[in-house]
């Protein structure tokens, strides 16, 4: 009913090549766009600033890790440090009163040329060695921004952001926070939709999957997995820019330390490693289960049916979120994408309960 | 399949009822938010700080409120990360909080720039900014009780009474290496010049397990006097490793954070002399704990084990509120109900002298100062518990000021 | 016909019955669509069949191996020596006395053909027995001893070979099976490794289940074969009469005489590749 | 130069004490293939066990620590049971985090169940310090650096045995173990188990020293620099590399801290985690794979 | 089959001179020499271990020999790394299939032009201009090869649900989509059946004839490779003990110990 495949039919390569080759796929990306550009309209500001603006941009983040490490198969369990340097150039540069433009594309930059360092690691390993110096690379980097307080900001290691314009635009008030960080989510996405079906999504996944069978065709490996750590780091470090902008206010080191990345990694992976869709969806998983578990578990103890200690009542959702996390790796390792598709897949041959085969 | 969907709809039916159900406001409760941190950095002290904080609302509902009024806490754990910290935040400025208490000095941070907009006040005790004690820079923000700098001050101040002037004195500052360790530094320097002592620093890395390199370092520079400057599991390691090098406990000076626990950790006998820090008196002999004893703990009200009633994080947590009601009242007093942040503000700028029935220093609030005058004490421990050896004073704050005005202007500039 | 009576001489003493077993993995691809056949004590059969036609997939359905590649017996039996089979683990069915020599030798590299062979012997045997089956494994295959202290990654892919089978030997088996042993060595190691199969089959009494790309080998050693396409079994007999069907001759041992590469017809390719 | 010497010698110790927790990562990667980054978590739930048992039930503290013992005993084969068990074949991303959200349950239960506030744990060693010289040695971390050495030792006999063998044979090849009739399952169950007792051993020292609460998973970091360097699969290169860690981690923060004014030591171990991957990955004693091509 | 008498005339493809790698202490090339003329079908055999996948990674930059010299087409080629290898028109496919599994069919075989395309992420977000322009080109001459190699049934399919025998297909159509004037195939035959083989056969000479292609061909199928390789190169230890027609090759003492055996009528 919602999904028709039967008189779909390509007769060009160009049409068969496009984003989204089945016509309902389409509509249901328009829809979404046009209810993401009109929540501020109908979303009160407590769901719009506290859930949907944070679920872009750290979306965003999902997006440009799981290019990493799910196209490009470069695990990397450093990428808060990634976001850390694109929020801190960000802000130095910014307050120093150049324009927010020029703040986010150094951001970018910045992060990218120092990503770059954490990828040179990666030339030589692959696996749990990568993790293993990724994860020493964000101690590294956290100690660095917590010791030279001309980066962390002194003695308060806190650095408020400053009012800027994006394009003419005042970044202030809740809407035009949001659509920036909408915006820079729908650049991201499309980035990433067309890296993934274009030549150099290809050479990143041969690379991932066989580096040897890649070089031998041509793709220079060396240089792929550096530009793959280029590329997804800039687009960290612009989020981690976007999200010190636009939601945080304010940058302090705490805001980008090891927890973060290891929730990065839960995002892309609760989604489904280099899916899409998977990203938007592990990253309000990650990001919106601690809270609404810490709520729930408030009303419950409010409404008097969990009568525990406020201690136990506290750490409920930590063991919950752990056991969240266990289980999906557990019993859906490919992800919420895949539960996703698993339904899409539903409705492709509804009402009928399979498919042919 | 099937089941997939009800999980679903269940999820979100679940979630439904969360959002919905807590929504609901009554006009004669005051909110206090108090969005801590449980689970993850502050564990040492947020649960029995909460549990003060909570058993003292309670005590004060129990006695019929306030002006009519009464009290209701909402807890939440932010886990010490900012990004959850601002969702409790807006939660609960959507439930009608007027104040609001973090515990947790990256979430107070992310979360100035709102308070400031919001107009809600935000309690930072022992935790936070430092320069948020500038009233006219951060009107909604109350560090409440002595900023770091201030303790660093009366920690120095107590040695130079101690010996007769700091003339040549050793101070060793052993810190964990983060910005709250360090955060005392600039004071002590100044007063190094001022005072003409020595002053070194010495850093341990974070979590603060494993301090031995340190500390032999620090032997070697025989201090008079050491400071430790850390919080949670990393203190008794530093009072441990100072023993072992041949400190004597009655020379190591700690932070407000060494509680009672630290010291049992240590060995309660060997850590017999320790000296600390303290913003607000332990144990239960003063008028307001004896009330909570009776009306709150002994028929049943408590919010927690009641073991901890009168340690020394449990205590803090009840004068943070005690200051907060008693802003409360004046506030409701000058301008009526209902409350509100900025009524609450005001609330606490009119308090003068106030020193929760004896429990803490008498603090006085103005629209330039925030802290409170920075007074605290020094304490020791006698093998079973902290004994207070000072009065209540405050020293050197023209120091301290100079470094939150020095900050604060940073802070303007920021903007 | 032919194929029946020669199954039906060797029933009395069947060691091993397979009995339209089915394996679906992942629960969706439908691997081997129930697959019968018997193994005679003391036997040695052939399991013939191209590419994916799932003769690996029985051989770990007999051996309890298709778990860790999320694979499972869905229909039928798998009864050996008259045990069902269906509930026992994979080290319970070594311990009966069934071992699997799996498909690319498999050996523990890091470890040296010595622990190789220790670790495949049971906890339970003493000493003495480990020695003496060490010292048969030994004899059949002098090159082990010559290596036995160098770690097994560094073995040749015929020393390999041979350590894997030798190390199958170490559980004191009473069915061998063997995937693909010839796979990947030269001419000269495929004779090596076929002979010593059959002194095995021969002088131990091993009954042997063998895996075979290399059909011209098999057909020779072996008394009994199916021939497995598409998860069925197409044909059964005795491995002489197979060795003269017109058909197996075609596709298993490139006809009578020598193929003309240079001629194979194009149509003939295109009808069964797309079918 | 007694500077010095206290500063390697205690060095040495405390790298000892990384040495029993990093033992347990080793014991269960060296069988399963599986990095345990929830070893931290296990020794703080070691800690809370013991603590349990001395505190809430009144128990002496060693047999505490022989209960805590069959107790972490019984996790580890738990843990392997019903949630390694069924990660066989995963790609080491998600063994990875899935043993991090094993570490975010257990930091959960441990707090949430007995008070997150620190708790102390007495094994009554005395504070006064071991004096050679102008050298003071730690008298907690001489004892861990003993009970870390005897642990290592065991270990190191135990993979010397049949069951070690077979054991080594499940490191190499899963189901090739299983082809030849190891129990893959009881193996990697006695690993895991292992693992657990190591962690009790970590637990009762690292908890006497800073008190028992949730950052004793924080040791975690550390011991992962003594496997990489060591190699993850070598019991040996966690002595000497727990030597080497602790030493570098105590000796060059000694000198350069006093200069750079901050606690260097994360950025010692750090680099050692970054050098050797980068010039030896798989560490001093680690085996290097094999590939035939 | 007389191919020796025309190797003078023809102009050399790949020619190897004392080729010699060593791993640690282990000698695994010892002096190859080795001359390939233009349009050749060599068939490298020799028994497990002897060098002959070794010889192979040496010409394409994956071992990179220590001593002597690779020259293709007249220009050395023994410094270059894998990727530039490709660029110089060499193609080669694996022992064990070595096929992106992440991806289909189709997108295997596009990466097969790699060398020819301009990939950048920036181009990747503005696709609407020339990026794709660029990927419906190159599309064109895939189908190409998928027609070629019959593969139309398998286009969208993801490699790792279709048989192996495809699989290797497939894996030829990666290699050819570069427009390789040398083919190096390495047992493309290995685990095949009769008919299998034979199909393969018949793709490798219709590729062969169809883009005039130089190929050396590692195999353990004598039948294939008496059948139609021109010349064959037999290595044991790392040395090179035959060179000649298959034919004499077998014949030869010194293979028939090494390598082959006592005579059996076997594939």
């Amino acid at each position: 009913m919602f999904y028709r495949l039967s008189g779909v039919h390509h007769t060009r390569y160009e049409t068969a090549r496009q984003l989204w080759p089945i016509p309902a796929d389409r509509w249901q990306v328009w829809i979404l766009l046009a209810l993401a550009l009109g929540a501020p309209l109908y979303m009160a500001d407590l769901y719009l600033t506290s859930y949907m603006l944070p679920w872009l941009v750290w979306s965003a983040a999902a997006l440009s890790l799981t290019l990493l490490m799910g196209v490009a198969g470069q695990l990397h369990f450093g990428f808060a440090a990634v976001m850390a340097i694109g929020a801190y150039t960000s802000i130095h540069i910014a307050r120093a009163g150049w324009p927010f433009e020029i703040a986010l594309i150094g951001a970018g930059l910045t992060a990218a040329v120092i990503g770059c360092v954490f990828g040179a690691a990666a030339l030589r390993v692959k696996g749990l060695y990568l993790v293993m110096a990724t994860l020493a690379m964000q101690y590294l980097v956290d100690w660095v921004i917590i010791n030279v307080p001309a980066i962390s900001g002194g003695a308060q290691a806190t650095l408020q952001t400053p009012d800027v314009t994006f394009l003419f635009v005042p970044m202030q008030g809740d809407t035009a926070l949001y659509y920036g960080a909408l915006l820079w989510a729908v650049i991201v996405t499309v980035l990433v939709l067309n890296i993934k079906r274009t030549s150099f999504g290809r050479a990143l996944v041969a690379v991932r999957d066989k580096d040897y069978a890649a070089s031998i065709i041509g793709v220079n490996s060396f240089k792929y997995k550096l530009l793959a750590f280029f590329t997804s780091s800039f687009l960290g470090g612009v989020s981690g820019a976007v999200l010190a902008f636009c939601y945080y206010q304010a940058v302090t080191p705490e805001q980008f330390g090891f927890n973060v990345s290891i929730q990065l990694v839960a995002m892309v992976l609760v989604g489904g490693l280099g899916s899409v869709i998977g990203a938007y969806l592990g990253a309000g998983f990650v990001l919106l289960a601690p809270i609404f578990l810490t709520n729930a578990m408030a009303y419950a103890a409010i409404q008097g049916w969990l009568t525990v200690s406020s201690n136990l009542l506290a750490h409920i959702p930590l063991m919950a979120y752990g056991a969240l996390i266990i289980g999906f790796l557990l019993f859906e390792p490919l992800g919420l994408a895949k539960i996703y598709d698993n339904i899409r897949k539903y409705f492709l041959v509804w009402p009928f309960r399979h498919s042919g085969s | 399949m099937r089941g997939l969907f009800k999980g679903l709809i269940g999820t979100v039916a679940a979630a439904a009822l969360t959002v919905t159900g807590t929504a609901k406001t009554d006009d004669d409760t005051i909110k206090f938010a108090l969005l801590q941190d449980f689970t993850a950095v502050y564990t040492f002290v947020t649960d029995e700080y909460n549990q003060g904080q909570r058993d003292y609302l309670t005590l004060i509902n129990e006695e019929g409120g306030i002006d009519g009024y009464t009290f209701q806490a909402l807890v939440r754990d932010t886990g010490n990360e900012p990004q959850r910290g601002l969702e409790a935040y807006n939660r609960a400025r959507r439930e009608g909080a007027v104040l609001v208490d973090f515990l947790s000095t990256p979430v107070s941070r992310a979360a100035v720039s709102r308070v400031l907009r919001d107009e809600i006040v935000m309690i930072t005790v022992l935790h936070g900014r430092g320069d948020a004690s500038d009233g006219t820079t951060f009107p909604y923000v109350f560090p409440m009780m002595a900023t770091y700098w201030s303790q660093a001050a009366v920690l120095a101040d107590h040695i130079e009474q101690n010996e007769d002037g700091l003339e040549g004195k050793r101070i060793a500052h052993v810190y964990i290496d983060s910005p709250f360790g360090r955060e005392p530094v600039p004071v002590m320097q100044e007063l190094a010049e001022r005072k003409g002592f020595e002053y070194r620093t010495f850093a341990y890395p974070s979590p603060g397990t494993e301090q031995s390199a340190t500390w032999s370092d620090v032997r070697r520079y025989r201090p008079d006097y050491v400071m430790i400057w850390g919080a949670g599991g990393g203190q008794p390691v530093s009072v441990r490793e100072a023993i072992r090098n041949g400190i004597a406990p009655e020379r190591i000076l700690s932070v407000v954070w060494m509680a009672e626990t630290d010291a049992r950790t240590v060995g309660t006998d060997v850590a017999t002399g320790l000296k600390r820090f303290e913003a607000v008196a332990t144990g239960t002999d003063y008028p307001i704990m004896e009330r909570i004893m009776e009306t709150v703990i002994e028929p049943g009200l408590g919010t927690g084990d009641s073991e901890n009633v009168g340690t020394t994080y449990y205590n803090i947590g009840v004068a943070s509120m005690a200051v907060s009601v008693e802003a409360a009242r004046l506030a409701l007093e000058e301008y009526g109900g209902p409350l509100t942040g900025e009524k609450l503000r005001d609330g606490f700028r009119m308090i003068e002298d106030y020193d929760a029935e004896g429990m803490m220093p008498p603090l006085t609030f103005s629209e330039e100062d925030h802290q409170g005058g920075g007074f605290g004490r020094i304490s020791q421990w006698n093998g079973e518990a902290w004994e207070p050896v000072t009065d209540w004073y405050a020293s050197y704050q023209d120091i301290v000021w100079e470094e939150i005005e020095k900050d604060a202007a940073g802070f303007r500039e920021g903007r | 016909m032919d194929a029946q009576s020669a199954q039906s001489t060797a029933t009395p003493e069947t060691v091993l019955t397979l009995s339209s077993v089915e394996v679906v993995y992942d629960k969706v691809f439908l691997a081997i669509k129930g697959v019968s056949l018997e193994v005679g004590e003391g036997q040695m059969v052939a399991l013939l069949g191209g590419n994916g036609a799932g003769k690996s997939t029985t051989l770990k359905s007999i051996s309890g191996l298709l778990a860790p590649e999320r694979g499972e017996v869905t229909r039928g039996s798998v009864h050996f020596q008259g045990e069902d089979l269906a509930s026992l683990g994979p080290s319970q069915r070594v311990a009966r006395g069934l071992v699997h020599v799996l498909e690319g030798r498999r050996i523990f590299g890091h470890l040296t053909p010595e622990d190789n062979l220790l670790a495949a012997f049971s906890l339970k045997g003493d000493r003495r027995r480990y020695q003496a089956l060490r010292d048969q494994v030994y004899s059949y295959f002098p090159r082990l001893k010559e290596r036995a202290g160098t770690k097994a990654g560094y073995l040749s892919g015929g020393e390999q070979q041979m350590l894997a089978i030798g190390r199958a030997l170490m559980t004191e088996p009473r069915l061998l099976m063997l995937d693909e042993p010839s796979l990947g060595l030269a001419p000269l190691l495929v004779e090596e490794i076929f002979t010593i199969v059959r002194d095995i089959n021969v002088n131990e009494g091993v009954s042997v289940l063998l895996v075979e790309q290399n059909a011209a080998a098999a057909l020779e050693i072996a008394h009994h074969a199916y021939l497995v396409e598409n998860g069925h079994v197409v044909m059964s007999g005795a491995a002489e009469v197979l060795r003269q069907n017109p058909d197996v001759q075609e596709f298993y041992l490139g006809g009578t005489g020598k193929v003309d590469y240079h001629n194979v017809k194009h149509y003939r390719r295109r009808k069964r590749w797309l079918a | 130069m007694a500077y010095f010497l206290e500063l390697l010698v205690n060095g040495a110790l405390t790298g000892l004490m990384y040495s029993l927790v990093a033992l347990g990562i080793v014991l269960i990667y060296k069988s399963a293939g599986v990095p345990n980054l929830a070893q931290g978590a296990m020794v703080m739930l070691s800690a809370y066990f013991i603590w349990m048992f001395t505190a809430m039930a009144g128990m002496p503290i060693f047999v505490s620590i022989g209960l805590a013992v069959v107790a972490m005993f019984a996790f580890g084969l738990l843990a392997e049971r019903l949630l390694l068990r069924k990660m066989v074949g995963q790609p080491i991303i998600m063994i990875v985090m899935l043993t991090l959200g094993l570490e975010i349950f257990l930091r959960g239960v441990g707090p949430g169940f007995l008070g997150a506030a620190p708790k102390s744990l007495d094994l009554g060693i005395p504070l006064t310090p071991i004096i050679v010289g102008d050298v003071f040695i730690n008298r907690d971390y001489l004892i861990g650096g003993i009970v870390a050495v005897v642990l290592i030792g065991l270990s190191l006999l135990f993979f010397r045995t049949r069951i070690g063998t077979k054991l080594r044979a499940v490191s190499d090849d899963h189901v090739s173990s299983w082809s030849v009739g190891i129990s893959v399952e009881r193996a990697i169950g006695i690993s895991w188990g292992l693992a657990g007792i190591s962690a009790v051993a970590a637990g009762a020292l690292w908890g006497s020293v800073q008190g028992v609460d949730w950052t004793l998973s924080a040791l975690l970091f550390p011991a992962i620099a003594v496997v990489i360097l060591g190699g993850l699969d070598s019991i040996i290169g966690v002595l000497v590399a727990g030597l080497i860690v602790g030493i570098l981690g105590s000796v060059i923060p000694g000198y350069v801290d006093p200069i750079v004014g901050g606690g260097t030591r994360n950025v010692v171990t750090s680099l050692i985690i970054l050098f050797t991957i980068m010039l030896r990955p798989h560490g001093i004693f680690g085996r290097e794979d094999i590939e035939r091509v | 089959m007389d191919s020796t008498d025309q190797t003078t005339d023809r102009a050399t493809a790949l020619a190897c001179e004392q080729v010699t790698r060593r791993f640690g202490g282990l000698t695994a090339l010892k002096e190859i020499d080795l001359s390939m003329p233009q349009g050749e079908i060599l068939g490298l055999v020799g028994p497990n271990g002897s060098g002959k996948t070794t010889l192979v990674n040496a010409v394409t930059g994956f071992y990179p020999p220590q001593d002597g010299r690779i020259l293709f087409e007249g220009q050395a080629i023994n410094h270059l790394k894998p990727y530039q290898v490709a660029t110089y028109g060499i193609a080669r496919t694996f022992q064990n299939v070595a096929l992106f599994k992440g991806m289909s069919v189709l997108d295997n075989i596009l990466l097969g032009r790699h060398i020819f395309m301009r990939p950048s992420a920036l181009a990747s977000l503005f696709y609407w201009w020339w990026a794709q322009k660029e990927e419906v080109a190159h599309r064109q001459k895939v189908e190409e090869i998928i027609d070629l190699l019959q593969l139309e049934s398998v286009r969208d399919e993801p490699v790792d649900v279709i048989p192996l025998g495809v699989q290797k297909r497939v894996e030829l159509a990666r290699a050819l989509a570069a427009e390789p004037r040398f083919l190096i195939l390495d047992e493309p035959m290995a685990g095949m059946n009769q008919e299998e083989k034979e199909y393969m056969v018949r793709f490798i000479l219709d590729a062969q004839e169809a883009l005039d292609l130089t190929i050396l061909l590692i195999e353990h199928h004598m039948d294939v490779v008496t059948a139609i390789c021109d010349r064959v190169v037999v290595l044991n230890n790392g040395e090179k003990i035959a060179e000649g027609t298959a034919r004499e090759a077998i014949k030869d003492p010194a293979v028939v110990a090494a390598y082959i055996g006592k005579r059996r009528d076997a594939a």
